[in-house]
């Protein structure tokens, strides 16, 4: 192998490595599009190759060799295992509990892992722009939630305009009061850092920091007085393996990376 | 009885203004844009629209203010861009919008589809989804607690046998057995529906079935009627039949960002036109359908890299 | 066509064609195997080609061409146009309110159209035979049922020995306030005559007689005092079209007429 | 994790005493005989097994004293025999025999296999078979009022995730993704079970998978464990592959009337042999499987009649 050392990665890159190794092999992760997908990729190329991909839509295992514009398009359909109904992947296999990870984007998510994929509150209105899909169905259910986004301070933000799909609700046992089952974890993967929710009241803190980005960055893009967790750490470099199969395999045509 | 074959035109006047219709599709795949747009030139109005995941006919429908109340539980148009005259509606109040989840809304149509009265379940529950419609008093959701005493919350999620529902097939025989390959995020709200309408873009034998039984998706008891419409999904996707027209939904995601734009559009495309063929000339034609052809293994237009385009 | 009055026919083959007459075109019908399959499919074959028949197994609309031992006999699945689950049959189709026709068997059949196949008493214990199998079902969900059934004193009786399927319950509307769906109809057909429970209390009453059968033999045979209604009629007979199909075409080898 | 293959013995080891099962397989066919065998050989005891129509495994089950409690909807050995061992257990009370409809006790499994708690059904109302269930206070069942005021009367029946489930299937790749022609009243059951173990005639590449994925009815989140037990089935018919063998039905329809004679065909065929190569021999061997094999379009033995046989 290559001296890690020369390797030259971007944000994107380093995102897509960083959650890919967070998932584990054999592990079912009902994936949305763009980064997640990528990263699920990758982490299948690797560390992973029994992990199995689920589209809400109805797909289960595709194994895609060309590039779609979201779950509709059958170009993420090639190769599927099996194919199904909105209940037969959102129930029969997610709310049946057998999803270790449901791997989510989001407009804005929140210090207690809330996520807002409905809309944002503009000056005298309430700006839609989305909605739920299956995300409020998969955070319900996943043992444990994945999501990626940009680490803005409009984004990163201390309450959801719209709780789409809930985190840990308002911290503590909330989740679990308000009727959801358990949600193992939360990690939220940015640009600039990866945020666990490791402590007792389920607040957002920052797990590890990406290379070179500093803690005042972090402060002053994040939409509320952030914590650092205790074993705070750097964010691990991605190997040349990783960002080989990035740039050449799985997106080759740079859409998400 | 003996055939359920229907023509287009026939099948939407049997839908009456302010009906309540499922509709089928997901975002660029399979959306019934041809039943949509007859239903836009035949002028409905006040419909009452559910739908786990929006497509374009949806957005249209919309747009051309035949649309009075919609439940769904989002969608966009993909990388196109976004449901943006429902967006407006939304924000403007000029529909009824009740928002939920894919699975929510579906599990109303798995309760109507299996003669249940609902299904007890745990999603939404937190959600500022579930505070709107409670706020609203939407009829589909209660909150209860689980008969085993066991302190378990619930959202009832109650049964809905629509009226209509439209769906697009690349198949059915006349009987009104529906084939569909890939995914059926629609199934649980076509066997819901109290009449199912099916738009399909060729009728096959009932012969070809008995030979491929596992290709059946929708039996026959559930369907009213068959409606054969050739590229009826156009410009959005059938697995395996044909591409959705890249070129087409880049100028729909434009026109659909202001009522002005999209009035133009539909003059020009819908109402300008007196039926899917004539939409299809004005979106095309043949050439542009000819690129759309979907490779029999792949199921979309494959492309080859340059030396073969 | 042959003149009507040539025609000789089995006991069997009236109670078929019988049954065939009150199917309607174009109704769904689950059905089990032996007279109730002939009797459809004689339906199928004459005035009513458009039926669809539903196996509670998970097959719909077979086209069998041999004879099959039930309905998990893949000889029954022949042909078919769709495969599907238990609760795809009996759940999406049959409790969703589709099927028209329930048509069952059973081992004894009381007053109210209840119908037993669980077992029965004997001197000092209950005799297990069989089961409900789907057949509680069906009761509890066709909008008409109808049996054939061998006319004994021991088989249509005053009460089941045990309810596996509930017809009229005990008369009148008791059946509904047990909290059950509305049933329309019910239809017994036997050797001797058909019966039907068209009058306020829901009791069984003797509709039409077949040809050649007396009141006295009905009575007799009946374990209970059984009533003939107002407008007592002689049930029609076969035609020789009807005979030639069950002879020829549906039962060619006689295991069931 | 990179296979789910396992071999007969192991599989079977796995299962404990007193295990909670579901089974699949009807009447004759798909019956899981192999792995009934197998477990009658381990000797297994006390378990506790719920289908929703008995096939030919659990009458050999429970008439090898392995069996403490059943919960199933009935069934027969069609026109070859009844299950005679269980309504002797049923009758001697020497079982807990728990009686449902097919449907009712598929609705434990479509609960358990959804994640929510229980169906609420009309199914069993005013039958003895509901009363017994409620003289027993079986879990299962429950009578509760419509949550909306309208005065009806429900049966909620309640998940079940049986810790384990058995079913026969002609085809899966070692991942676990099982393919099955033809009706599938056990899908249920499979889905919902916390471990799945499942027969096969033949494993198969995961790439045949990926060219017909509308033949695969369990993806392989469901499956814990793929076993190739060629003829697994056997007496029992595997549609599209194998037929019933009739002989064999009848004789094992004569012997399980009488436990004497019953305990004599287990000590010759199922204790008397080691697998289910030495089962499959003593029951007639190559030429008697032979005699089987179904036509690739009828899905049985196609008999065509005196010249050819």
């Amino acid at each position: 192998m290559i001296n890690m050392s020369n390797s030259k990665f971007t944000t994107n890159e380093l995102m897509a490595v960083t959650a890919s190794r967070l998932l584990k092999d054999g592990q079912n992760i009902v994936v949305g599009l763009g980064l997640p997908q990528v990263a699920t990729l990758l982490a299948k190329s690797t560390h992973a190759p029994h992990l199995n991909i689920i589209f809400e839509i109805g797909v289960v295992n595709p194994e895609s060799v060309d590039t779609g514009v979201g779950i509709a398009d059958p170009r993420l359909w090639y190769r599927s295992d099996y194919f199904t109904s909105f209940i037969g992947s959102l129930g029969h296999i997610l709310q049946r509990g057998l999803v270790d990870v449901g791997f989510l984007g989001g407009l804005q998510i929140d210090k207690f892992g809330n996520i807002n994929s409905t809309g944002v509150h503009e000056k005298d209105y309430f700006r839609h722009i989305n909605g739920s899909g299956g995300a409020a169905d998969i955070a319900s259910y996943s043992k444990n939630i994945f999501a990626i986004a940009k680490h803005q301070k409009r984004k990163i933000v201390d309450m959801v305009d719209f709780i789409t799909t809930v985190g840990y609700l308002n911290g503590g046992a909330t989740r679990e009061n308000s009727g959801l089952p358990k949600c193992k974890s939360i990690r939220i993967i940015t640009n600039l850092c990866v945020m666990n929710f490791n402590n007792q009241l389920r607040e957002m803190q920052i797990e590890s920091v990406h290379p070179g980005v500093t803690k005042d960055q972090i402060i002053e893009n994040t939409g509320f007085d952030i914590k650092f967790a205790g074993d705070l750490k750097e964010t691990d470099l991605p190997d040349d393996n990783e960002i080989y199969l990035l740039r050449n395999v799985i997106d080759p045509k740079k859409l998400y990376i | 009885m003996n055939s359920k074959v229907m023509n287009l035109i026939d099948a939407v006047r049997e839908i009456p203004d302010g009906a309540e219709i499922a509709f089928g599709g997901f975002a660029i795949t399979r959306s019934p844009v041809a039943f949509a747009c007859e239903m836009i030139r035949q002028n409905k109005k006040d419909l009452n629209i559910y739908q786990p995941i929006v497509c374009m006919a949806t957005d249209m429908l919309v747009g051309a203010k035949s649309v009075k109340k919609l439940s769904y539980g989002g969608g966009s148009l993909d990388r196109f861009g976004r449901m943006e005259r429902i967006n407006e509606a939304f924000e403007n109040k000029t529909i009824d919008a009740r928002e939920f989840s894919g699975l929510s809304l579906t599990y109303r149509f798995l309760a109507g589809s299996l003669g249940v009265p609902y299904i007890p379940t745990k999603t939404l529950l937190g959600t500022d989804i579930l505070k709107n419609l409670l706020d609203k008093k939407d009829e589909s959701v209660m909150i209860s607690e689980s008969p085993y005493g066991d302190g378990e919350k619930y959202v009832f999620m109650k049964a809905l046998n629509p009226d209509y529902a439209v769906i697009h097939a690349p198949y059915a025989d006349e009987k009104g057995n529906v084939l569909i390959d890939g995914p059926v995020w629609d199934l649980e709200l076509a066997k819901a529906a109290k009449k199912l309408y099916v738009t399909v873009d060729q009728i096959i034998s009932n012969e070809y079935i008995k030979m491929h039984p596992e290709k059946v998706v929708i039996p026959n008891v559930y369907t009213h009627a068959v409606i054969e419409v050739p590229y009826g999904a156009y410009p959005t996707a059938v697995y395996k039949m044909y591409d959705y027209d890249s070129d087409m939904l880049t100028k729909y995601a434009k026109t659909n960002k202001k009522q002005e734009d999209f009035d133009l559009f539909i003059d020009e495309y819908v109402t300008g036109t007196s039926n899917h063929n004539e939409f299809l000339e004005k979106c095309g034609g043949i050439s542009a359908l000819n690129k759309l052809k979907a490779d029999p293994v792949y199921g979309y237009k494959k492309v080859w890299g340059d030396k073969y385009e």
